[in-house]
């Protein structure tokens, strides 16, 4: 029987996860992968929290409206990516870092 | 003048000066479209600063005029609400304490107005000073900048001015968060003034100087709201009670003497009156300027232009210990007992040290300085005393040194305007080359090292017999210092105005009418005090001796 | 079906305190068609920026006729009250603020110029929602608003490496936070079973009852829970630790647009915070002493003051040592959150009313200064320091007011700056004489002399200005602003005013502190 | 048997004196007025008057006001001889100076006899000063300057001698010591003559300091007897304003006054006013004379201690041991100036004060006993170093010195009238010697040392008789004033008993303090005549270019013996012969001086040829006048220029006056002893001086012995002069020199007493200085920019923190995490990722901060 502790580590790990993949890839479009492996991460726990605790719909709603604004903030962040690329031909961030002083 | 009277008379010499700089800034906005000539700006902005500062002095008079020594409460006062959700009030007025400080400040703002004109001086020592004025930025000889007096003019005069409202006003306010405004008003003019039309390493003394007083104002700023949020309520000038709280300096001061603040909760486990005087009292000592924290004033001294070192040295070293008199010592009485022998111990040094450390100068102007830091520690030690004559010594030696010393800096200024230096040891037999400026000088020393029959030694007379009694050793080690005082004037005479005339300085000419009417007047009422002291003693008397009454041992 | 109907009611009962958002939604869309309309007109700027104004002016004008009754709407989504209505008010100066100076400046070609518009007025739309969200969801969608468009501006300049670089780290970085923030919220929700704001507080005291070991795994779930959700809000405001973006996409962003940044969105920031804050994490402020406790022995106050005393520490420190301008502001608007975090870490009335008040007058301050910035920048082609020295004589205008605008940033009384530091102060004072009060006396201390340490870097700009000679050969030409020179005067005029006579402003302040707590 | 076997004690029946009354006049303000007036106008406008009108018109201004002031004072005696002795007591109040709680001080003028005495000593003898300069001056061009000097010195001294109270003294006395400076230093482009006078003004503050102090402590002994706080002076312990005293509030004098307090009547507390002292002390009911005397303070009697602290003040100004050292340098000054300040008035300020405090140091026999003794020290040490010197004025000085010495021996010991009255007979005498030496030094055109003078005494007969007279009088010949003073100041140390030191009983201390003045008195003697000696008789050595007493060359020895037997000017000289037969090889001198007698031929009359004058006084007289006339003319007042001259009448004049007072003074004080009535003088002081002091009674038999014995001392001295320095012929000082070569130069190089200073005091405080303002420069000043630096630190440090340290955080975690096995490259995010470690981290370092602080 699946309990609701299972859905939240299996969030956690997405969380966790997520954030190593921010923290390590070197190119642009997996770092913004690993941002919706965050949000992702929370999205699980938004549906099995709403599932075993409360009830309703509030969670999954949440949920949703979590998915369509990762969906945009994706398309954002390739927006940026693009530009970046056209700027300094490489999406690598390492080489983003004029301003370090 | 009809405008003047017992209810405005404080603003009007508060606020006088400041319409003069708006006056100027409608000046210069006037050039921006007409195009006016450039002399003609600063010839009008001279004419504005010179009237505004002189009607602001002759308002300073009648406030004396009109103060009537016999009372000793709150006189000339003016008050109204001005922020009512803090009771902020706008309210000046004056007693005994700072009367004499307000005359002070009116004779010295107009003095160091007159000094810091371009006019009234002879063809030859304009020209070695610089003065002439001339398309390209330099004076004479590309050695010497400019004189500060022909250098952009208007902003001078507008900060000269702003800053001589800062006085004023500081003086006069006796509503807490309005003295405090006042005191920071001060600082920028001055950072300007320094840092702007000031020597060669005027930027570090006029960053040193601004963050300096800076820092001892934010202590400051703490212990103001401290004592206002363990204030009691007092009814408002419009007859409305404040809320909860009160900034009325008087009403402050009678609370303290009921004890208010010494059920306050402690801050950080120290005692909340003490850590409220030490705030307080850093902040003041900075002013002062107190050893260890007196270094900011050569510096600033010697970089300054001398009008300003003027009113450093006849106003702004004053409000270190005005602010401790208006502050601690009525609102604090207790702690101020309590910090009685550390404030005795402090003046001995300021006196002692920085008499020694004038005897090692060789930079005439920073010798100058020093002697102010030693001083101003017979003002300490006569007010920890808390004796009559050794507090009423000290709000003399206040106005002594508020007319001594700034003789002494139009001196300094008169031979740096001749020569472009200050060495000491460069000069020498001056005195048969420019007799009137060494009588001068003379007497201006002789003043300085307590000579009676001259101002200075009243204050110091009167300090030592009114602290002997409570500090014995500590005034007499104080004492001996007039030894020292009295070697590093004469020495400092020695070598520059007698002996042989050094070569350089044939044909150097002698005082011409600007320094003259900037130094007379000062040199006789230096002697005038030397033997009628009463005439201010008499007025400020009352109020101080009222002040110490309360002040009980811990 | 039926079930539908109060939903139905509720919306339409709902719009008529959403006027002003709508309005911005609409002027956002409006914005683009005009954008496309006046392509080939001569005077498309003005027209354009005419444009916005007028959506702003019609906001505000609906803003104005607003009921003023606290309440929430679309099902205790945003609530409706006096605090959220001030900081309503702040944005649309913000906004027209960056318009009349966009407008008139060289950063935006005329082509894009329209965008920028049209997504400003989004970004004003999401901070309004920001305002006054008192649900968890309309907190998330709010920020998310305002973030993504700011991405998008951070990097408006095309083919200018350090905007694209600037927005790169936004958007990730961005992206991040509120990935834990929401992260965060779906604990919160776990744990509490609700979203809203409103009933979290109750919730939240709830918790306490049950055996102390579940307590107490809970409380750390709980914890953590906030404290990612602080993350988010604490991006936002640029605190420390969340700060390191601030001062790249400031650099990197047009300017006018940074002033936007370091006002608009830190505001919204603040207003979000109290409201997180104020109306979840602690109980009602009591009326006598206008304190509010905090909820579940959560000691978020003095974790606030800690992140405020670093904040600001951090900010002033960094600042010593920069020599561009916009980085040194940047740094500055860090420490001005730490300030400001000063009101909030007090938790009481007269708190919230300091941070508003600071916002209130950082705002003119602050976009006084980067409009010093654009102007000189305009002149010279450059932000470093170096290109500051003369300025007095060149352009006596700009410099006196850059020199109002820093003493005042500095906290120097007659200036407004000051009056905004005496609340902070003085809120943090009220108190010191509480439990744990000496966690305040500290703060207050590191404040006091922060203020001195932040002198030190501004007047290293006031020094450049008016006591170091410029080079001699370099002699940039000023182009004639009568627009800017107004606005600088007018600024000036308003920190000198608002220094003196400040009543009105603590008045208005004073009856926007309602917070609408259900 | 010896005088003290059968001796009792006996003091003056103590009958109870009551309050001094006094009598308001309003015209003493006048006396110190004119100079002032005088001063002023020729500070101000003397240069211009100077260039419109000449020099006459600056001195007329001057000499006038000294006489003004002299008729005013006449008055003021005139009235007080009119009232009855007890009430002898003019008193004048011009306005109230300051005002504070207890202190109140009043511009006021006082004339009681002591004080009565020395505004007539002053204004006399100053007033003939005044006319001496005009002659002596007449070549300086600052004239003006010089008079508006002495104008305001004698307005200071009047200052002095008639403020009713302590602060006004104070005025005069610190008023003194600047016109002394500015008049040392007169001639200021002679950086020597500028540090003299340095060193008068600061070794007198020296004094000032120790009279502050003592002055200080009365103060606030007189108030811890009434306010209720005895142990006033155990400082340390704070003491508020509020308990301090009664006349707290006191804002002016008036209020002052009613609020002190009165024990029956008697003004008790602290006064700086001498009557209210003088009456507080004096009547026993208001119990201030014991509370005086039985307060101790750190250990010591407090009254000792205040009057050695007010002696202190004294030995600044009066010249006494340690601090005499400004005064011989003092004789930089113009002679007038050495005259008038450092011998008649300012200089014996010190014995003024002790005396006008009389009622006060007899209260305390320890400190009598102090300055008793140094007075007497003092005597001896100078008159040996008087021994000695070649400069006529220096010599003089050290006199002064001795001769202050033995006024404070006489107002130690008690017998106050009678070291008053030295200080007055030696304002005579002095002065004659002083202006003597002056004329001396003008005839000899500016010349001071001895060794160039000689026989003068064919040149300017005046100044010779007029020094002579002097000379008797200091040395204590019975026909001169000198001998009295000093032989009843002898006889009263000899006969007290009661002088006590470190607080015990001394009875020897008189005794002992006689034997050391009478051999003084002896000294004293003798270095007076030998000045007189070597600077009248012999021959005129002036021209002799440099040729000095302690190498005498057989040659001029020679030489000097011809002239000496060519025409013997003086007959009666037998030692002349006797020295002169034993020289060697005459013959070989005679040839000499018949040679340059020639080589003087030739050359006309050079003024500067070594042997040219010899040769002009060789033959005769009219002969060196010309010379002297066209040298003169040839270089002005060059050195060693031509023959001395008599000096114009203005001088010689005074001289002629002050001789005469020199013999007239000594009626004032024929000793009781031989008319069985108390001295005219001690009578008039009487009232002024009423302090009781205890003597040993002795017959008077004894007391004849002893002016016998001071009559033969002076004898002495005056043989050995004589027979040593007459008319220079002698070589036997030489011998004695070369015998006791150093002990010689040690005398000589008074005791090295300079260099002392210089190295006690002048460098360790001048070396702390420098090192106290490098200190302040680099230490304190340095904290400051060291905290400034600090914060800048920080600054880069954050900056570093930003960007450097959080990326070597995040690579170490990196590391941690990836780097198993993988070099750096892999595993170097880059900024962004940099940030997001620092935010996580951050984030965490909360959530730990949260469970620290709940």
């Amino acid at each position: 029987m699946i309990s609701l502790n299972h859905f939240l580590v299996v969030g956690a790990l997405l969380f966790t996860l997520g954030l190593v993949t921010v923290a390590t890839r070197r190119n642009a479009v997996g770092v913004l992968m690993g941002v919706e492996l965050i949000l992702n991460g929370a999205n699980v726990n938004f549906v099995a929290f709403n599932h075993y605790v409360t009830g309703g719909v509030t969670g999954q709603v949440f949920a949703l409206f979590v998915i369509v604004l990762a969906a945009a903030e994706a398309a954002v962040g390739l927006a940026i990516v693009l530009s970046i690329f056209q700027t300094f031909k490489t999406i690598d961030v390492r080489h983003a870092d004029l301003m370090r002083e | 003048m009809f405008f003047l009277n017992q209810g405005n008379v404080l603003s009007w010499a508060t606020f006088f000066p400041l319409l003069g700089s708006a006056a100027i800034v409608v000046l210069l906005a006037v050039r921006y479209v007409a195009n006016l000539p450039k002399k003609l700006v600063d010839d009008g902005a001279r004419l504005i600063a010179l009237f505004t500062s002189g009607l602001s002095f002759v308002a300073a008079i009648a406030a004396w005029r009109m103060y009537d020594p016999t009372d000793t409460g709150v006189q000339l006062a003016q008050q109204f609400v001005w922020i009512r959700q803090f009771n902020i009030e706008y309210f000046v007025g004056t007693d005994g304490l700072s009367i004499s400080m307000v005359l002070l400040s009116g004779l010295i703002s107009f003095v160091a107005t007159i000094a810091s004109m371009p006019w009234w001086s002879g063809a030859k020592d304009a020209e070695m000073a610089g003065m002439v004025e001339d398309d390209h930025g330099h004076g004479h000889d590309a050695h010497h900048p400019k004189h500060f007096s022909v250098r952009m003019v208007p902003g001078y005069m507008i900060m000269l001015l702003l800053l001589q409202t800062g006085m004023m006003g500081t003086f006069v306010a006796l509503d807490m968060f309005l003295f405090y405004v006042f005191w920071e008003v001060m600082l920028l003019p001055m950072y300007f003034l320094i840092g702007v039309w000031g020597g060669p390493r005027k930027e570090y003394a006029a960053i040193k100087f601004f963050l300096y007083t800076l820092a001892g104002s934010v202590l400051m700023l703490l212990a103001i709201i401290g004592i206002y949020y363990n204030s009691a309520p007092a009814m408002l000038s419009d007859g409305t009670m404040s809320i909860g709280h009160t900034f009325n300096l008087i009403e402050l001061g009678r609370q303290g003497a009921q004890g208010q603040f010494l059920n306050a909760a402690p801050i950080l486990g120290f005692q909340f009156t003490k850590i409220v005087f030490i705030g307080l009292f850093i902040g003041f000592a900075i002013k002062i300027p107190m050893f260890p924290f007196h270094t900011w004033l050569p510096d600033a001294h010697v970089e300054a232009p001398t009008p300003i070192s003027v009113i450093l040295a006849g106003v702004l070293l004053k409000m270190g210990i005005y602010g401790i008199l208006r502050f601690n010592y009525p609102l604090l009485p207790d702690a101020t007992a309590w910090a009685a022998n550390a404030m005795a111990i402090f003046g001995v040094i300021n006196i002692v040290y920085a008499a020694f450390v004038c005897l090692g100068q060789k930079d005439l102007k920073k010798l100058i300085a020093y002697s102010s830091v030693s001083h101003m520690g017979f003002s300490l030690l006569g007010m920890a005393a808390m004796t009559p004559a050794g507090i009423s010594g000290a709000v003399l030696n206040l106005f002594t040194h508020g007319i001594i010393s700034p003789m002494l800096f139009l001196i300094v200024g008169v031979i740096y305007d001749r020569a472009h230096h200050r060495e000491i040891e460069k000069f020498g037999g001056l005195a048969s080359e420019l007799p009137e400026y060494t009588a001068i000088m003379g007497l201006a020393f002789f003043a300085s090292l307590g000579l009676p029959g001259l101002a200075g030694f009243i204050s110091e007379f009167m300090v030592f017999t009114g602290a002997f009694p409570v500090f014995t050793t500590y005034t007499i080690i104080s004492a001996s210092a007039v030894i020292i005082t009295a070697a590093y004037y004469l020495w400092a005479i020695h070598r520059m105005f007698l002996g042989k005339l050094n070569p350089v300085y044939k044909g150097y000419p002698d005082l011409n009418w600007r320094e003259r009417i900037s130094l007379y007047p000062l040199a006789a009422i230096a002697i005038v005090l030397g033997f009628y002291p009463q005439a201010i003693l008499g007025v400020i008397n009352r109020s101080l001796h009222l002040l110490i009454q309360n002040i009980r041992p811990l | 079906m039926e079930s539908l109907l109060p939903l139905v009611d509720e919306n339409l009962r709902s719009a008529l305190w959403f006027r002003p958002e709508m309005a911005l939604t609409f002027g956002t869309l409006v914005l683009f068609v005009l954008d496309l309309l006046f392509r080939r007109s001569p005077a498309r700027v003005a027209l354009l920026a005419a444009g916005a104004l007028a959506v702003l002016a019609a906001a505000a004008g609906l803003l104005a006729i607003q009921p003023p009754d606290a309440q929430t709407i679309f099902n205790g989504m945003l609530a409706n009250d006096s605090f959220a209505i001030f900081f309503k008010w702040l944005f649309l100066a913000a906004g027209a603020l960056t318009v009349v100076i966009a407008a008139q400046g060289q950063d935006f070609p005329p082509e894009r110029i329209g965008q920028f518009f049209a997504l400003l007025m989004a970004i004003v739309l999401g901070m309004f929602m920001m305002a006054s969200a008192t649900d968890l969801l309309m907190v998330y969608m709010s920020i998310e608003l305002v973030s993504m468009v700011s991405y998008v501006l951070a990097g408006f300049r095309k083919g200018d490496r350090k905007a694209a670089e600037g927005s790169l780290k936004y958007v990730i970085y961005g992206g991040v936070a509120s990935g834990v923030m929401i992260f965060g919220m779906s604990y919160l929700y776990g744990l509490t079973g609700t979203t809203s704001l409103l009933e979290l507080g109750a919730r939240i005291q709830a918790i306490g009852a049950g055996d102390a070991v579940s307590v107490a795994a809970t409380r750390v779930a709980l914890v953590v829970a906030i404290v990612f959700v602080t993350a988010g809000v604490g991006y936002k405001v640029a605190a420390v630790p969340w700060h390191m973006w601030c001062p790249d996409v400031y650099e990197g962003a047009p300017t006018p647009f940074t002033a936007f940044l370091s006002v608009g969105p830190k505001a919204a920031g603040f207003a979000l915070a109290i409201r997180i804050f104020h109306s979840a994490l602690a109980g009602p402020s009591s009326p006598a002493t206008g304190f509010a406790e905090a909820l579940a022995g959560i000691p978020w106050p003095a974790v606030i003051g800690v992140i405020s005393a670093v904040t600001m520490t951090l900010g002033n420190f960094t600042a010593l040592g920069q020599t561009n301008l916009k980085r040194l502001l940047a740094y500055s608007s860090i420490a001005h959150a730490g300030y400001t975090l000063m009101g909030l870490s007090a938790a009481s009335d007269l708190g919230m009313q300091s941070v508003m008040i600071y916002m209130l007058v950082y705002l003119v301050m602050n976009v006084g200064a980067f409009l010093v910035v654009i102007l000189v920048a305009e002149a010279t082609g450059s932000e470093s320091i170096l290109d500051y020295r003369g300025l007095s004589k060149r352009h006596p205008v700009a410099a006196v007011a850059f020199a109002i605008f820093l003493f005042s940033l500095t906290g120097l009384p007659p200036f407004a700056g000051f009056v905004g530091k005496w609340y902070l102060f003085y809120a943090v004072f009220e108190r010191i004489d509480g439990p744990g009060g000496g966690w305040y006396a500290w703060l207050l201390l590191i404040g006091a002399l922060n203020t001195a340490v932040s002198l030190y870097y501004y007047v290293r700009v006031v020094r450049a200005m008016f006591i170091d000679v410029p080079y001699a050969e370099e002699v940039p030409t000023f182009r004639a602003r009568p627009g800017y020179s107004l606005l600088l005067g007018g600024f000036s005029a308003a920190i000198l005013v608002f220094g003196i006579w400040w009543s009105p402003m603590v008045r208005w302040t004073e009856a926007s502190l309602q917070l609408f707590r259900g | 048997m010896e005088p003290h076997a059968n001796l009792q004690v006996v003091g003056h029946a103590a009958e109870e004196l009551g309050r001094l009354a006094v009598h308001h006049v309003s015209y003493l303000w006048l006396i110190p007025l004119f100079p002032l007036v005088g001063a002023a106008i020729n500070a101000l406008v003397g240069w211009k008057l100077q260039k419109l009108f000449g020099k006459k018109i600056v001195h007329r201004i001057a000499v006038t006001a000294m006489f003004a002031a002299f008729a005013v004072a006449l008055r003021a005696f005139w009235q007080l001889l009119h009232l009855p002795a007890g009430e002898r007591f003019l008193q004048n109040t011009l306005w109230n100076v300051l005002t504070a709680g207890r202190v109140t001080v009043d511009l006021a003028f006082a004339l009681d006899p002591l004080s009565m005495m020395m505004v007539l000593v002053i204004t006399g003898i100053g007033a003939l000063i005044h006319v001496f300069s005009i002659g002596y001056m007449a070549d300086e061009p600052a004239y003006w300057r010089f008079f508006s000097y002495l104008n305001l010195f004698v307005f200071a001294m009047l200052l002095l001698v008639m403020g009713d109270n302590f602060a006004v003294m104070f005025f005069g006395w610190e008023g003194v010591g600047l016109a002394s400076y500015l008049l040392i230093a007169f001639w200021y482009t002679d950086p020597e003559k500028a540090k003299a006078g340095m060193k008068a003004f600061v070794a007198n503050r020296f004094g000032d300091f120790g009279f502050l102090a003592g002055l200080l402590l009365l103060f606030w002994a007189l108030g811890g007897a009434w306010a209720p706080r005895d142990g006033f002076a155990r400082n340390l312990d704070y003491r508020p304003a509020a308990e301090l005293n009664a006349v707290a509030g006191a804002a002016n004098a008036a209020e002052a006054d009613a609020l002190a307090p009165r024990v029956d009547g008697v003004k008790v507390g602290p006064t700086l006013n001498f009557r209210e002292l003088r009456d507080q002390v004096v009547i026993e009911a208001t119990g201030v004379k014991e509370h005086l005397a039985n307060t101790q303070i750190w250990g010591v009697s407090l009254l000792a201690l205040i009057g050695i602290l007010l002696f202190v003040g004294a030995m600044g100004k009066s010249a006494q041991l340690p601090l005499y050292v400004w005064l011989p340098d003092a004789m930089a000054g113009p002679t007038p100036v050495s005259a008038l300040i450092h011998a008649a008035t300012m200089v014996t300020a010190g014995v003024y004060m002790v005396a006008r405090l009389n009622f006060l140091f007899a209260l305390s026999p320890s400190a009598m006993g102090w300055v008793a003794l140094i007075g007497a020290v003092t005597a001896m040490f100078a008159a040996t170093i008087g021994f000695f010197q070649y400069d006529i004025k220096k010599v003089l000085a050290y006199s002064t010195v001795s001769q202050l010495g033995f006024m404070f021996i006489g107002v130690g010991v008690g017998a106050y009238w009678a070291g008053v009255y030295h200080l007055m007979t030696h304002a005579f005498f002095k002065a004659t010697l002083f202006l003597g030496s002056g004329s001396v030094i003008l005839g000899c055109h500016h010349e001071q040392d001895m060794r160039k003078m000689g026989g003068l005494k064919k040149y300017m007969p005046i100044t010779r008789w007029t020094y002579l007279f002097a000379c008797i009088a200091i040395a204590g010949f019975p026909i001169a004033n000198g001998f009295y003073s000093k032989d009843e100041i002898l006889w009263k140390a000899f006969t007290s008993r009661h002088l006590e030191l470190f607080g015990a009983p001394a009875p020897w201390l008189g005794p002992l303090i006689y034997a050391i003045g009478i051999l003084t008195a002896t000294g004293t003697a003798f270095y007076m005549y030998r000045s007189y000696y070597m600077t009248f008789t012999g021959e005129y050595r002036g021209n002799a270019g440099h040729h000095d007493e302690h190498n005498v060359d057989p040659h001029s020895a020679v030489a000097a013996k011809a002239s000496a037997l060519s025409h013997s000017v003086h007959a009666d000289d037998g030692a002349a012969h006797a020295f002169g037969l034993d020289s060697h090889a005459p013959s070989h001198g005679a040839v000499k001086l018949h040679a340059v007698g020639h080589a003087a031929a030739a050359h006309g009359h050079d003024a500067h040829a070594a042997h040219g004058h010899d040769a002009d006084a060789a033959h005769g007289h009219d002969a060196g006048h010309a010379a002297a006339h066209d040298d003169a003319d040839a270089h002005g007042h060059g050195h060693h220029g031509g023959t001395p001259h008599e000096s114009p009448w203005t001088i010689t004049l005074v001289l002629a006056i002050l001789a005469a007072g020199s013999f007239l003074t000594l009626f004032l004080g024929i000793p009781a002893a031989w008319t069985h009535t108390a001295p005219l003088l001690e009578h008039w002081l009487e009232p002024a001086l009423l302090a009781e002091v205890p003597f040993a009674h002795v017959d008077h038999i004894w007391e004849y012995a002893f002016q016998g014995a001071g009559v033969l001392a002076a004898t002495i001295g005056w043989l050995a002069a004589r027979a040593l320095y007459k008319d220079g012929l002698s070589d036997v000082p030489a011998r004695l020199k070369a015998r006791f070569e150093r002990a010689w130069t040690v005398v000589y190089n008074k005791y090295y007493v300079d260099e002392l200073y210089a190295f006690i005091v002048l460098k360790p405080s001048v070396a702390l200085a420098r090192s106290l303002s490098r200190f302040d420069g680099s230490v304190i000043d340095g904290l400051v920019n060291f905290v400034g630096a600090i914060g800048r630190f920080l600054g880069r440090f954050d900056a570093g923190i930003d960007k450097y340290l959080v990326d070597g955080l995040v690579n170490a975690v990196a590391n941690a995490t990836w780097g198993f096995g993988r070099q750096l490259r892999h595993v170097q995010t880059g900024r962004i990722q940099t940030y997001l470690y620092g935010a996580l981290g951050g984030a965490l370092v909360v959530v730990l901060l949260n469970f620290l602080i709940s």
